[in-house]
């Protein structure tokens, strides 16, 4: 790849502090993404995905604390600015995101227009014109109706509140958008009218997309690269045909045999165990307890990425041993 | 949450430790109250001025001597039940009792007064008198008089004094004036009556006049000694015991208040009476409250309705002016007090506890146990009110200071139940009779911090419980 | 043989209130007629709103209908007094879907399974810790003697799951109402869960009733499927069949909105119905699906569908399957793959 | 439902609080011969009247009292003296709602009325100077206080406030306040110890007004004092649980400065909440006044509620019950419209 890829991010690792010790949520999660390309971030709750979406817009609680990691957006350090620098330039003008559960994300007690108005007038000092018409054109990127402007958020459905978030994420016109779970509230039916719509606006506004789910389908639906995370590490990463149709890492393979399909005959199986916690990881693979395939190195080793003959990286001993 | 998780919670606080070593102490102090104190304190003892009337009236607490520049005369008793010495005066007895004091010149007493108890005689009445010898070899007789004879028709041996002493404040008897200015005219060549020595009693007994005027003494440092004589008509003739109290500016640990009443008895009482107004009242609300907002909110329907629309409308009466007015028309009793603050206090805890039951009930935890078989009680009564026990019994101990200070501010305000005496109360007759205005400082403080202490220790329980009613406090800790 | 779960043109209507004075009607079933035989699993699908849970709700006891007759084994639910609701709840059990509130926090795993057995009287002491350590390894729950003393929040959600699943089935059911038992549980154990279940069914012959918004997993663990939209089936037959040849067009939108892993997909769009469910509270009139529906014409704006038997067994409520014409307009079948 | 539907829900509730104290008052009058009492009371201030009138007319004695016994037999009968009481049940209501409670045994007005009206009346103001003055104080420093505190969550000065507060809620107001007579006005002699004016009181004008600020400044003070404490911690409490919200994070990723956050995430949402617990304090604060003001010899209804008890006054006590609860209920009423102007989830729920 010769182009600069449009976010590069390197080595990231994010700590809590909590009674239990430092826990690393984020541990050494190195990806990058180019325009127009949307990454998925899968893996069981508790994976650490939503860690290194906050990571990125330098939004960790309080008990966080950065321990590493470079992210350069089409070349720039952007660990280099200073916090209020990152705020002015980067959060929503560059980075934004739709989280986890739209009725949460919406201030109750302000109008909508209000929220999706605000970064226009705070980042660009857009007149109250300005930012109406700008508002209006994000809100028809998600086929909503300019009225739901004047609405309070506990005036809309879920699948509305979910539409005005994704149009306050594109209100600024951002190069990477991170969407955190975005249908997981949803029934199945607006999920699906979701998705398509997210697809659209991949394509239309070339955007690069970090898409973070639990549901490894879900992100076949919109992915062009995979990761697929474990205990705050990466367990394979890879475009998406070699991840979906050859995974390698035992992890990800269980993880697509779990999935209940319906267009095959073949029952879904089920991961046995449960993920690790964070304050007591085992040693070596942090896989290997719930491994089927595992052996002595793997209780005893960290295995790195490894790239795979599918294209893909995995972090797992077995490919060390086929190369 | 078990109760010992709870007090696992609560022991690990530093608010939750303190708390529960003060509640220890009152309870301890309380206990030992109710075994020492009769439960008939109030009405026998704290409201009879014959008991106090032996004690200076507004005196500070002993212990203020310590402070440097601080004179004060101690409070001194002198009691005796047996004659120092018995001599024949033709047939009747002379039997003297006698008392030494010495005086160092300082801090005057505050007054002189003197008891003569259990008398019985045959057929005449004994005469007594009380002198005092002082160090300059004078004299001056205090008091003189005969015990009441025989009434028409009574019958011998004739009783007096059995119930109740006779008492003669020698300070303010017209008669020791009398003697005094006979004394003074006598001794020291100065003229003055009764009326212009009234006061000044204790300043002409332990002391010399500079001037003519009456206008200053100077004290007479030295033994005194006060002598008692009774002269007994016949030998059978018996005198219970004589008391002799020269009362000081200071008086034990607590002081006394206006009437003389001995201020740490009262402050002492005070323990058991709050703790058993607060406790018992917050009990019985918490009881009374859980059950209405468990019923409620469990229920549904028109019962919830019915429980519901009392509850905001009666939750929502200021209860001091209601309290004010129904303690003023029904009469002033503690236990209506009581009664009035648990009527008016449950609804506001059964709104709370429905809400809790709703959240509980949104959840799948009850439809879930229906669908099992469990009966409607043992919902309410092993799921429902398990879950929000820790919670109720943290709103138990919070309620228990309202309870406290709603009741010392009711009898701030002069309704008290005047045979139970409470800090309020101490605190009330002290403001009403201007010690604030004065200075008393004793009668005023130490009830008001007790309350404080009080209130203070169910405050730091509840912080200390505050993890257990909100369990996001709980994981950050 | 009568079937063991009989639901007769049951009704659900609720009053929402909507001033301080004035209520609407909240239609949360219309109309549903279902049965369920001996060992059988049948699985409700639909959307929120759909009137799944309600109809569960009906079948457990929890809910009087207000029209029509649901009944087990021949007796009617609704009215078959408070002295056998002892009765019943021996042979009907309940899981439900949130496995963090169903449970007592304040009861240990042990007493949480016991508690069913005590309620009903069932044993001694001793008789009963065994049958709770049995249906903790049932449940795969090992070692039994490591759960017993935990208490629920020291759990996976689907260990909790498990131990509802437990507490279900310690008193041997006939049949058991399952309430989106994983939908709170992570993707990755869901398999595990219906293993349980289907492992359960086939040992003691427990009849379920599968209620879920996934048609996925109620492909691979249900015999026959019941669609639901809006308080009314929509579409039922066997699972296989209505899979794979689904007639009402709702059927096909939900199929189509299962999210498979294929690479290839995010090169199409699935086009699945448009538009949001309707509130119950204000349903269209006619077909309650029509303003979604691709298909729609005339008639179904007007007239309510009724469910017909277009194919062997399999029965849809569309007026795209006239009574008279089993062969008319077939319309396209997906999954297209 | 709709804004008017809301608000009048709630004075509907309220109005059910007024009431209840209401038919408390007369039951409990009734019951006790108490209404008798005063009712009495009302028939002899009539009387009284009547005596000068017809002394005029009627000059022997005995007559006048035949003629004054016969108008008082008619009058007990008018008051319905002669009935059970039950059956006067409205007609107390109506003079509890009026104040018509006839005259003060002892206690007078400045001007020398004994008219329970004009005795309440007088006072009314005092009392409501003092509360709304020091619950404004209160509620405005609270505020700046503990959005303060919650920022800094964890300080010294968080944990000595999160003290204070625990502290406030064990100390009575009345205490308070006369340790603070004790120290300000007796020991240290900066302020005035009671009463209203100083003694002369200035002549008119500004003077006389800044005499009574002056006076009220150790009454405020201390009312201040006893509720700034938890006050400031609940709402900091408030302003912490909003922080934790998840659209406040949505808020700071949209690079909104902090201040704006603060303002329109935290404190816009916070504020009925926050409300709701000023409402909930007014009752406290009530009780608070009452004691305050017998403290302070400040004449406000609190402390007529005192005189009225040494003088066993009931008229005056009905009538400061009652006009307290009425107090009270528009207090909370105002706060209500408040707490519905600052929540567009219960302004605009139904469109």
């Amino acid at each position: 790849m010769t182009s600069t890829p449009l976010l590069d991010v390197t080595d990231l690792r994010l700590s809590y502090a909590t009674e239990a010790g430092e826990l690393p949520a984020v541990d050494g999660i190195s990806f990058s993404i180019q325009e127009g390309e949307a990454l998925g971030l899968v893996g069981e709750s508790g994976a650490g995905k939503s860690s290194v979406a906050l990571t990125l817009l330098r939004l960790w609680p309080r008990n966080g604390r950065l321990v590493s990691g470079q992210m350069k957006l089409s070349g720039n350090n952007l660990f280099a600015l200073s916090d209020d620098a990152f705020r002015r330039q980067v959060r929503w003008q560059q980075i934004a995101m739709v989280f986890q559960g739209a009725s949460e994300s919406l201030n109750p007690v302000l109008r909508v227009g209000t929220q999706i108005m605000e970064p226009l007038r705070v980042h660009r000092g857009a007149s109250k014109q300005e930012a109406i018409q700008e508002a209006r054109r994000a809100l028809s990127l998600v086929y909503l109706p300019p009225e739901i402007l004047d609405r309070y958020p506990h005036e809309l459905s879920g699948g509305m509140k979910q539409r005005a978030v994704i149009a306050m994420a594109l209100v600024l016109q951002p190069k990477v958008l991170i969407l955190d779970e975005p249908t997981s509230a949803l029934d199945v039916t607006t999920q699906a009218q979701i998705m398509d719509q997210l697809k659209d606006l991949k394509e239309q506004l070339n955007l690069g997309i970090i898409f973070i789910t639990h549901d490894i389908a879900l992100a076949s639906d919109i992915c062009d690269t995979i990761g697929v995370m474990y205990a705050g590490k990466m367990a394979e990463m890879g475009p998406a045909e070699a991840v979906l149709n050859t995974p390698q890492h035992p992890y990800a393979q269980l993880l697509l045999a779990s999935v209940a399909r319906i267009q095959q005959e073949e029952q879904p199986v089920s991961i046995p165990g449960v993920p690790p916690n964070l304050a007591s990881l085992p040693s070596g693979c942090r896989f290997h307890p719930r491994c089927p395939k595992a052996f002595d190195r793997c209780s005893t080793e960290l295995p790195n990425l490894i790239a795979s003959p599918t294209g893909s990286l995995g972090a797992c001993w077995l490919l060390e041993e086929k190369s | 949450m078990s109760g010992r998780e709870i007090l696992r919670v609560l022991l690990g606080s530093w608010s939750g430790r303190t708390g529960v070593l003060f509640l220890a102490v009152l309870v301890f102090v309380s206990l030992a109250v109710v075994i020492v104190l009769p439960l008939n304190f109030g009405s026998q003892r704290w409201n009879n001025p014959a008991e106090w009337a032996d004690n200076p009236k507004a005196a500070a607490p002993g212990w203020t001597t310590l402070w440097p520049g601080n004179d004060a005369a101690s409070h001194r008793i002198f009691d005796s039940s047996i004659p120092r010495e018995i001599t024949q005066v033709g047939p009747s007895q002379q039997r003297t009792y006698a008392f030494d004091l010495d005086y160092d010149g300082g801090a005057l007493p505050t007054f002189m007064s003197f008891a003569l108890s259990d008398v019985r005689f045959a057929s005449q009445p004994p005469q007594i008198s009380v002198e005092v010898l002082r160090p300059d070899g004078r004299s001056i007789q205090l008091y003189r008089d005969v015990v009441r004879g025989p009434r028409p028709g009574e019958q011998p041996p004739y009783a007096r004094h059995f119930d109740e002493p006779l008492r003669i404040n020698l300070s303010g008897s017209r008669e020791t004036l009398e003697s005094a200015a006979r004394f003074l005219g006598r001794e020291f060549d100065v003229q003055s009556t009764a009326k212009e020595l009234a006061g000044k009693a204790e300043q002409v007994v332990f002391g010399t006049p500079t001037s003519a005027n009456l206008d200053g003494f100077t004290p007479l440092a030295g033994r005194y000694r006060f002598e008692v004589q009774v002269l007994a008509a016949s030998p059978g003739d018996t005198i219970g015991g004589v008391k002799l109290v020269l009362a000081g500016t200071t008086f034990g640990f607590m002081g006394t208040d206006a009437t003389g009443r001995d201020l740490a008895l009262g402050l002492l009482f005070g323990f058991p009476v709050a703790l058993t107004i607060g406790l018992v009242t917050s009990l019985l609300v918490t009881t009374i409250g859980t059950f209405m907002g468990i019923v409620s909110g469990f229920l549904g329907g028109k019962t919830d309705l019915g429980i519901q629309r009392f509850s905001d409308i009666w939750s929502n009466i200021p209860l001091l002016p209601v309290l004010i007015f129904l303690i003023f028309v029904l009469g002033q009793r503690l236990w209506l007090v009581v009664v009035i603050m648990i009527l008016f206090g449950w609804p506001g805890l059964a709104i709370v506890v429905r809400s809790m039951v709703l959240q509980i009930r949104s959840g799948q935890l009850v439809e879930a146990t229906r669908a099992l078989g469990a009966s409607r009680l043992r919902i309410m009564f092993r799921h429902i009110l398990f879950q929000i026990a820790p919670f109720v019994f943290a709103q138990m101990i919070f309620f228990t200071p309202a309870a406290i200070l709603a009741e010392a501010g009711l009898s701030f305000l002069g309704l008290g139940d005047p045979s139970i005496p409470t800090w309020g109360q101490i605190l009330e007759s002290g403001f009403r009779t201007s010690a604030v205005y004065l200075g008393y400082w004793w009668w005023i403080l130490p009830p008001g911090i007790l309350i404080v202490i009080t209130a203070m220790t169910f405050v730091l329980l509840t912080l200390g419980l505050e993890p257990v009613i909100n369990p996001r406090l709980r994981r950050a800790r | 043989m009568s079937p063991l779960l009989e639901i007769e043109g049951v009704s659900m209507e609720f009053r929402a209130r909507k001033g301080l004075f004035t209520s609407v009607p909240v239609r949360a079933l219309d109309n549903v007629s279902l049965h369920l035989n001996k060992g059988e699993t049948v699985a409700i699908v639909g959307e929120s709103g759909s009137g799944k849970t309600t109809l569960g709700r009906v079948c457990l006891r929890l809910l009087a209908p207000t029209g029509g007759t649901a009944r087990f084994d021949g007796e009617d639910i609704g009215r078959a007094g408070s002295r056998n609701t002892r009765a019943f709840y021996h042979r009907v059990q309940g899981i439900f879907q949130d496995p963090f509130s169903s449970l007592d926090p304040n009861m240990t795993v042990g007493q949480i399974v016991e508690e069913p057995l005590i309620i009903h009287k069932e044993g001694t002491s001793t008789e009963r810790k065994a049958a709770v350590r049995q249906a903790l390894e049932e449940v795969r729950l090992l070692p039994a003697e490591d759960f017993i003393s935990r208490f629920p929040h020291r759990l996976s959600g689907g260990q909790r799951q498990r131990v509802a699943i437990a507490r279900a089935l310690v008193l041997q059911p006939e049949l058991v109402i399952a309430d989106e038992p994983v939908s709170m549980v992570d993707a990755s154990n869901r398999a595990e869960i219906l293993y349980l279940l289907r492992g359960l069914q086939e040992r003691h012959g427990t009849a379920f009733l599968y209620i879920t918004h996934d048609i996925a997993t109620a492909y691979h663990f249900s015999q026959r499927i019941a669609v639901m939209y809006l308080g009314r089936i929509v579409e039922t037959g066997p699972t296989h069949e209505v899979v794979n040849n689904p007639l009402h067009p709702y059927t096909q939108a939900l199929l189509k909105a299962v999210p498979e892993p294929d690479p290839a997909n995010r090169f199409r769009r699935r086009a699945t119905a448009k538009g949001e469910p309707p509130s119950p509270a204000a349903p269209p009139p006619g077909c309650h699906f029509h303003p979604r529906c691709p298909h729609a014409f005339e008639r179904c704006r007007i007239d309510v569908p009724s469910l017909l038997e277009v194919r062997p067994a399999h029965s849809a409520a569309c007026h795209l399957w006239p009574e008279a014409n089993p062969s008319a307009l077939l319309p396209e079948t997906p999954p297209a793959s | 439902m709709s804004l008017a539907m809301t608000l009048a829900m709630r004075g509907l509730s309220l109005l059910g609080v007024l009431l209840a104290v209401l038919v408390l008052l007369v039951v409990v009058l009734g019951a006790t011969g108490f209404s008798d009492g005063i009712l009495k009371a009302v028939v002899n201030e009539d009387i009284r009247a009547m005596r000068t009138g017809l002394a005029q007319t009627i000059r022997d004695p005995d007559d006048l009292e035949f003629a004054l016994d016969a108008q008082r037999a008619e009058l007990e009968r008018f008051y319905g003296l002669d009935e059970p009481w039950y059956q006067r049940l409205p007609d107390m209501v109506r003079r509890v709602i009026t104040l018509d409670l006839g005259e003060a045994r002892t206690l007078r007005t400045f001007e020398g009325s004994a008219h329970v009206l004009s005795l309440v009346m007088e006072r009314l103001p005092y009392t409501v100077l003092l509360l709304t003055s020091s619950m404004a104080i209160t509620a405005v420093l609270g505020l700046l206080i503990g959005v303060k505190l919650a920022t800094m969550v964890g300080s010294k000065l968080d944990r000595i406030v999160s003290y204070a507060s625990a502290v406030s809620y064990a100390l009575p107001a009345w205490w308070a306040g006369i340790l603070l007579i004790l120290l300000l006005a007796f020991q240290l002699r900066w302020l005035p110890a009671g009463g209203l004016y100083s003694s002369p009181p200035p002549e008119a004008g500004l003077e006389r007004f800044l005499d009574l600020l002056w006076h009220a400044v150790l009454p405020v003070l201390t009312l201040v004092i006893v509720s700034l404490g938890s006050w400031t911690y609940t709402v900091r409490t408030m302003v912490l649980n909003t922080a934790q919200e998840f659209f406040v994070t949505v808020a700071r990723a949209k690079g909104l400065p902090e201040g704006q956050v603060m303002r329109r995430y935290i404190l816009r949402v916070a504020a009925p909440p926050i409300a709701t617990n000023l409402v909930l304090g007014l009752a406290a604060s009530l009780g608070g006044a009452i004691l305050t003001e017998t403290v302070f010899n400040w004449p406000g209804m609190g402390r007529l509620y005192y005189e009225a008890i040494l003088g066993a006054d009931e008229s005056v006590i009905v009538a400061l019950t009652f006009m307290f609860t009425l107090l009270y209920v528009a207090a909370r009423f105002l706060l209500e419209v408040l707490y519905i102007v600052l929540d567009p989830r219960i302004r605009y729920s139904e469109r």
